[in-house]
């Protein structure tokens, strides 16, 4: 979606403030909601890319106004009450009226280091690439409603093929519970003249992670 | 009389401080959330997955060419050979700074990154204003952090738009010859490793 | 400028809620800026153009929280305090610390009426048009970070030129005080699968107004 | 629990009252602004310029074709012969909606709308809901006013990206013969003008 995410190539944002490495959050609620939303996700209600779809639904004043962890905070809100776990009553109230519906899968405190330390791999078998390194491919006019992950600033842009990463689960789908339909996951590498016209950065290139779908042969 | 939208941050806290409270213990009555699950979970990326996993990562590179070469070729093994493997790691790829080509990554559309080498992300990297620049402007973006580099030098920027991420190796700096792993990874920032920043060079270290 | 003001197809935004026609403020503060805002105009500071630009360059994150007045609001102070009219000191205290620069230009009850009647034509003398009604055209990836009219959904697209409107004064050039360089203005039509792909309305079609340094024959 | 933007909206607006007399003020100290011409600007659009008149350019384009014929060659000079002229509408252009295709004005980048024939636009008309929306989803936009169009109705979207100004003159509602021009004018509503309504049925006048 052109949504509040699509930020990249976009003007008008402010400077970037450095920080230093051993500050790990700004406020104690942050912790609170890292925790909480990895938690939640061995709940087995949504995947990653529906969660980032949640995210970037946020309204743009919203999005935009809040720090990350306040997004996240808000689209984990999303994406429990749309899996019938909370209500805006019981928030209000800060006390449950009804008991968890997958309160089965609930993280053990025992097996946090392990389901961290396996992560959530997006590799599977599917078809062969229909491109090689090195070919030229164009980015399609892609621009879906909803979740996809090719950025609008590398929309009707040529570019070049730089590694073919196998198939990997499909956003797209999958992010609207429609499967995850693996397909070939390929670097495309562009010149930024190519993405930002001819007044762009002439040292400049840029790459995304782009599938299949997205690509034509150029 | 000038506003500005980190007020509205500020302003945030307090709200958000209550409402996340709010949330936990609404998560906790129904048993979907354990709280020293909660706990554990911070605790690690509080204290024990953070950017010196990267740093021990490029010193070794550094220091062996032929790890160097491994983690060229298959970086997410090389990695995993030292123990960092797992969430937002599971697809590794290093890039490799060189006197001819500096790389950075960002991630545009939301904040992918690669947590067991680096750690949780620091607020830029998430924050849009990196992630409307790096793409652009990368070196209006490197100014603000200090390093500015020669006009001839190329920029290639990495969209982390998948599940592969990306570790930047920086160029070991000059006058470390005979230092040893541990010595090395002292000056290999976290901003290095992100292409947003260079190592330290061994006297500042 | 790729800024908050390039909403048009974008995804994320919230219903559009009808008015009744006799609403015409939804504040007395909005009264005043409308007054104040045109006002200031006549001290001639400033061109249409300059104005919007300092709209489109309040960040995203107060643009979208912000009623169109408020962006009004606060476009004019970043206009007067460039002027050197004000300052912040005294917006703070709400008195004037020095008396203005072009207060003779001051615009008089009386001349009220006069100037809005008069407007402010764009059209001027100046180069013939180099495509005619019917023509098919291709925008350019013309992205500047200055102040542009061409939207970013009509970039690198393909349409046909609709209507010739004669040299009008070029947005890109007079918001920066670098010259009005009137140039020719055309209607220029696309149809929706063309700015947003195979899945647009087929039924639809958008044009805009496009100046011809926009455009390159297609 | 749940937040909206509108609330930073509801937030604004003593705080806005606070700031605007505080410009005000020290602008009329400074002899840049006279608040009588203030008031003047103000009075013309609060009682005097308004959608009555492009009302009464569309009744006159349905009653005399002669006129009409006029308004689509040069929409400026016919709106001026009734007197409506000036500020945000020097260059008028009037669009006419048919049985096969229905035009639909906005300004993606900003707000402009004909002050001359339509006074101030509403609220929704410059805000980003709608100019997302309307150049891409325009019957959606258009159910939410109660419009729902034939599938096969072509729409035409007009985005004001110049100084052109859009006056879509919609088409004359059955059963209104013989009709005066006043009596049209009052089946023509503002947002029939911009595209986003329709007219009103005799009997519904």
């Amino acid at each position: 979606m052109n949504g509040p995410q699509d930020v990249g190539g976009r003007h008008g944002f402010g400077p970037v403030v450095p920080e230093d490495e051993s500050l790990r959050f700004h406020a104690d609620w942050e912790k609170r909601v890292l925790g909480v939303t990895l938690a939640c996700g061995a709940l087995g209600h949504w995947s990653l890319d529906t969660s980032r779809h949640a995210r970037e639904s946020l309204h743009p004043a919203i999005y935009y106004n809040a720090s990350y962890y306040g997004i996240w905070f808000r689209a984990l809100v999303a994406l429990l009450e749309r899996a019938g776990e909370v209500t805006d009553d019981e928030l209000a109230e800060g006390r449950a009226h009804r008991p968890g519906r997958a309160a089965h899968r609930c993280l053990a405190p025992e097996a946090v280091q392990g389901a961290l330390a396996r992560g959530g791999p997006s590799d599977r078998e599917g078809p062969a690439p229909a491109f090689a390194v090195g070919e030229r491919v164009r980015t399609r006019n892609h621009q879906p409603a909803g979740h996809t992950r090719l950025p609008s600033y590398a929309r009707r842009a040529t570019g070049v093929i730089e590694a073919v990463h196998g198939a990997h689960v499909f956003p797209d789908t999958n992010a609207h519970g429609r499967g995850e339909a693996p397909c070939p996951l390929y670097t495309v590498r562009f010149e930024a003249t190519e993405l930002y016209g001819a007044d762009a950065d002439p040292t400049l290139t840029v790459s995304i992670d782009a599938w299949e779908p997205y690509l034509d042969r150029a | 009389m000038h506003d500005h939208h980190d007020h509205d941050h500020d302003n945030e806290l307090d709200d958000m401080t209550a409402r996340v409270r709010a949330l936990e213990t609404v998560l906790t009555e129904k048993g979907l959330v354990d709280p020293a699950a909660v706990d554990a979970i911070i605790d690690t990326y509080e204290h024990r997955v953070g950017p010196r996993n990267g740093a021990a990562v490029v010193a070794r590179a550094w220091a062996d060419p032929a790890f160097a070469d491994w983690l060229r070729r298959d970086a997410t093994a090389a990695i995993a050979s030292m123990g960092f493997t797992g969430r937002q790691g599971e697809h590794m790829v290093a890039v490799f700074n060189t006197p001819e080509e500096h790389n950075l990554v960002v991630c545009t559309l939301c904040s992918c990154y690669p947590w067991p080498v680096l750690g949780l992300p620091p607020a830029w990297y998430k924050a849009p204003d990196y992630r409307a620049r790096a793409v652009r402007e990368p070196r209006a973006v490197l100014a603000g952090f200090g390093v500015t580099l020669p006009e001839t030098t190329r920029i290639r920027v990495w969209d982390s738009t998948a599940e592969i991420r990306y570790l930047v190796v920086p160029e070991r700096p000059a006058g470390t010859e005979g230092m040893d792993e541990a010595a090395l990874a002292a000056l290999v920032t976290r901003d290095s490793m992100i292409g947003a920043g260079l190592p330290r060079a061994p006297e500042a270290a």
